[in-house]
C-alpha cells in the first residue's frame, strides 16, 4: 500500500513538472500574447493539479490534505478568472494577435481597410 | 522527487522572469507576474514538505488569493486613462 | 573559509543596487522603490542571521530538539508592516507634488523653485 | 528601464521571491507577512501612484558616475565589515546566545503559546509593539492629511453610474469575487485567531482583510464600496485597535502590575497570558485593516477624482 502510494505520488510530481517545463518553454518560444497565455493556462490549471495531488498522496494527515484540497480548489477558481480577465482586457486595448503571415495577409487587408 | 520538482519550478519561475524583463507589451508583463504568482504557490507548498513541516501551507493559500487581487488591480489601473493615452503615444 | 559569509555579501549587493537607485535616478516613485529595495536587503540580514544549521521554524512541536532564532523573525515581521505604511506616506507625498508641481522628477521640481525665488 | 510600469511588476515579482526566500529560511510568520505586503499591496499602491503621476521616467541627464563611486566605496566597506561577523547557519553565532535561548525553552511555561514568535511579539516584546502599532496609525492618518478630498454630492451620481456600466463588462469577474470575498474574510478571521498555533497574527489577518476590501472595492467600485464601509467608521476603527492595546496595558497597571503584564488579567498567569494576546492580537488587527482600506480609500478616492477633473475638461 505504501509503495502504491509512493509510486503513484512520484508519477503525478513528474507529469506536474513536465507540464511546468513545457509551459515555461511556452512562455519564452511562442510568438504572440495569446498563444503565450495558452501556455501559460496550461501550467495554472493542469500542472497546479497534478503537483498537488502528488503532495496529497505524499501525506496521510488529514488536515494537510485538506489545505491542499483548498488550495487546488483556489487555483482552478481564480487563475480562469484572471486569464479571462486579462484576456478580455487585451482585447479591449486592441492588442492583435499576431498571424501567420502568408495565410491571413489578405484577411487582414480586408478586416483593416 | 519532491527536490527534482522543487528545481522544476525554479526553472520555470526563471523563464517567467525572463518574460517579464523582455515582455514587448504590458499585458506580457502582467501574464509573466501572474505565471510566476501561481508557481510561488507550487513552491511554498513543496518547500514545506522538502523541509518536513508541512503544516504551514496557510501561506500557500494567502499567496493564491493575494496573486489574484493584484492580477485584478493591475487590470483595473492600466484601464484608466493614464495608461490609454500613453499606449497611444507609443503607437 | 571565508565563503561562509556569502549571505552578507548578497545583502550588500541589494543594498548597494537599491542606494544607487535613490541616489541616481530623478524621479521620485522610482526613488521609492529603490528605498524598498534596500528595506528587503535589511530584512534578508535580518532573518538569514537568524537561520542555525538544520533548525526548523519557531513554532514548537513534539520531537524537535533545534529552532531557528524567533527574534529577528519578530522584529522583521513588524518592520514589514511599518514600511508598507511608509512607503504609502511617500507616494502620497509623491502625489502632492505631481500636484503642487506638474512633475516629479527631482531636477524640474528644483528649476520650479529657483524660478520662484 | 525607463517605464516606470515595468519597474513596478518586476518589483512585484521580487516582492513574491523575497517571500519564497523567507519560507526557506525557516521564518514562517515573516514569509506570511511578506506574502500579503511586499506582492500585493504595494505593488497595488504604487500602480495608483503612477496612473496618478505618469507613466514613463525622463532620462537622467548627468552622468552617474559619482554616485556609481560613492555606492561602490560604500558597498566595498561594508563587505569589509562582513569579514568578522559569523558564519551563515553557525549555532555559536552572538545573536543566538542572548536572549533566544530563554525564549526557545521557557515561552511554553511562561506563556504557554506554541508559536514562539507570538509569544515574543505579543508578549515579552508587547510595548515594542505597541510603539510599532502607533507608527503604523500615524502614516494612516498622514496619508489622510495628505489625499483626502472633499467630495460634492453631485460627483458621487455620476461615479455611481459610470460603475454601473461597468458592471455589465464584468461580469465573471463579479460573480468570482462574490464567491471569494466571503471566503477571504473568513480565512483572515482563521489566521487571526490561530496565531497562536501557527503562524499567522493580527498584522497579517489584517492585511488580508484589508485586501479583501479591496478587492471588493476594485470590482464593485469606489461608491458601494463607500456605501458598506462608511469612510469616519473606518477612521474610528483604526483609533480603537490602537486604544484596545493600549488600555490592556492600563489595565495591567491598574492591577498593580507592570504595564502590559498579562498575568493581571486572570488569576492564572498562563491563561492571563492567553487573554492578553488574544486582545493585543485583535487590537493590532482591527488597527492594520483599518489603516490599509484607509490609505487605499484615499489613493483611489484622489485618482477617481482626477479622472473626474479630466474628463469634465475634455
Amino acid at each position: 500500500m505504501d509503495s502504491v502510494l509512493n509510486i503513484s505520488s512520484t508519477v503525478f510530481l513528474l507529469i506536474g513538472s513536465f507540464l511546468c517545463i513545457s509551459g515555461g518553454v511556452g512562455i519564452l518560444r511562442f510568438p504572440d500574447f495569446y498563444t503565450r497565455m495558452h501556455a501559460v493556462g496550461v501550467t495554472e490549471t493542469l500542472a497546479t493539479a497534478m503537483i498537488l495531488i502528488g503532495l496529497m498522496l505524499q501525506n496521510p494527515d488529514a488536515i494537510v490534505i485538506l489545505k491542499l484540497m483548498i488550495i487546488l480548489l483556489m487555483a482552478l477558481f481564480v487563475s480562469p478568472t484572471a486569464s479571462h480577465a486579462l484576456a478580455s482586457a487585451a482585447v479591449h486595448n486592441n492588442l492583435k494577435p499576431v498571424l501567420d503571415k502568408n495565410k491571413n495577409k489578405e484577411s487582414v487587408n480586408s478586416s483593416n481597410p | 522527487m519532491l527536490i527534482a520538482a522543487t528545481i522544476a519550478i525554479l526553472v520555470v519561475m526563471i523563464m517567467a522572469i525572463i518574460r517579464a524583463v523582455m515582455g514587448p507589451t504590458l499585458y506580457d508583463r502582467i501574464l509573466a507576474v501572474n505565471m510566476f504568482g501561481t508557481k510561488t504557490v507550487l513552491l511554498i507548498s513543496l518547500l514545506g514538505f522538502v523541509m518536513g513541516r508541512p503544516e504551514f501551507l496557510d501561506i500557500a493559500i494567502v499567496y493564491a488569493l493575494i496573486n489574484f487581487i493584484s492580477v485584478i488591480g493591475v487590470l483595473h489601473y492600466s484601464d484608466s486613462s493614464i495608461f490609454k493615452r500613453s499606449n497611444e503615444h507609443e503607437k | 573559509m571565508i565563503l561562509g559569509l556569502y549571505n552578507y555579501w548578497i545583502v550588500v549587493v541589494l543594498m548597494m543596487i537599491g542606494f544607487y537607485i535613490v541616489i541616481a535616478h530623478g524621479n521620485l516613485i522610482k526613488k521609492i522603490v529603490g528605498l524598498s529595495i534596500f528595506q528587503t536587503s535589511v530584512f534578508i540580514f535580518y532573518i538569514s542571521m537568524a537561520k542555525v544549521d538544520s533548525g526548523t521554524a519557531p513554532i514548537l512541536a513534539e520531537g524537535i530538539k533545534q529552532y531557528s532564532n524567533p527574534l529577528p523573525h519578530v522584529l522583521i515581521l513588524t518592520a514589514i508592516v511599518v514600511g508598507i505604511a511608509t512607503t504609502a506616506l511617500g507616494l502620497a507625498l509623491a502625489v502632492r507634488i505631481k500636484e503642487a508641481y506638474g512633475s516629479i522628477e527631482e531636477e524640474e521640481i528644483q528649476e520650479k523653485d529657483n524660478l520662484d525665488c | 528601464m525607463k517605464d516606470l510600469f515595468a519597474v513596478i511588476m518586476l518589483s512585484g515579482i521580487y516582492g513574491l521571491l523575497s517571500a519564497s526566500f523567507f519560507v526557506a529560511m525557516d521564518a514562517v510568520d515573516v514569509a506570511f507577512t511578506e506574502a500579503s505586503v511586499g506582492a500585493g499591496i504595494s505593488t497595488l499602491l504604487m500602480l495608483v501612484a503612477i496612473t496618478m503621476t505618469g507613466r514613463t521616467e525622463h532620462p537622467v541627464r548627468h552622468k552617474p558616475v559619482l554616485a556609481l563611486a560613492v555606492v561602490i566605496v560604500t558597498g566595498s566597506l561594508l563587505i569589509y565589515g562582513t569579514l568578522d561577523m559569523p558564519y551563515f547557519g553557525s549555532a555559536q553565532a552572538p545573536v543566538h546566545q542572548h536572549v533566544a535561548p530563554r525564549y526557545i525553552n521557557d515561552s511554553m511555561q511562561e506563556v504557554g503559546v506554541p508559536n514562539i514568535v507570538t509569544s515574543v511579539l505579543a508578549s515579552y516584546r508587547g510595548f515594542d509593539t505597541f510603539g510599532e502599532v502607533v507608527v503604523i496609525f500615524t502614516a494612516g492618518m498622514g496619508v489622510l492629511a495628505l489625499l483626502s478630498v472633499v467630495r460634492r454630492p453631485r460627483d458621487v451620481d455620476d461615479v455611481a453610474s459610470l460603475n454601473k456600466s461597468m458592471h455589465e463588462e464584468h461580469l465573471i469577474l463579479r460573480i468570482v469575487a462574490k464567491i471569494l470575498i466571503p471566503f477571504i474574510l473568513l480565512f483572515a478571521l482563521y489566521v487571526q485567531f490561530h496565531g497562536d498555533y501557527g503562524p499567522g497574527g493580527g498584522f497579517q489577518a489584517g492585511v488580508i482583510f484589508a485586501a479583501a476590501i479591496i478587492l471588493y472595492t476594485m470590482i464593485f467600485g469606489m461608491s458601494t464600496a463607500r456605501r458598506v464601509i462608511n469612510q469616519s467608521l473606518i477612521q474610528l476603527f483604526a483609533a480603537i485597535g490602537v486604544l484596545v492595546y493600549g488600555s490592556v496595558g492600563v489595565i495591567s497597571l491598574l492591577d498593580g502590575k507592570h504595564f502590559l503584564d498579562y498575568s493581571a488579567l486572570s488569576a492564572d498567569p498562563v491563561a492571563g497570558q492567553h487573554l492578553g494576546i488574544l486582545l493585543i492580537e485583535l487590537g493590532v488587527g482591527i488597527t492594520v485593516a483599518s489603516v490599509m482600506i484607509i490609505i487605499f480609500f484615499n489613493f483611489a478616492g484622489r485618482q477617481n477624482d482626477q479622472q473626474n477633473k479630466e474628463n469634465n475638461e475634455s
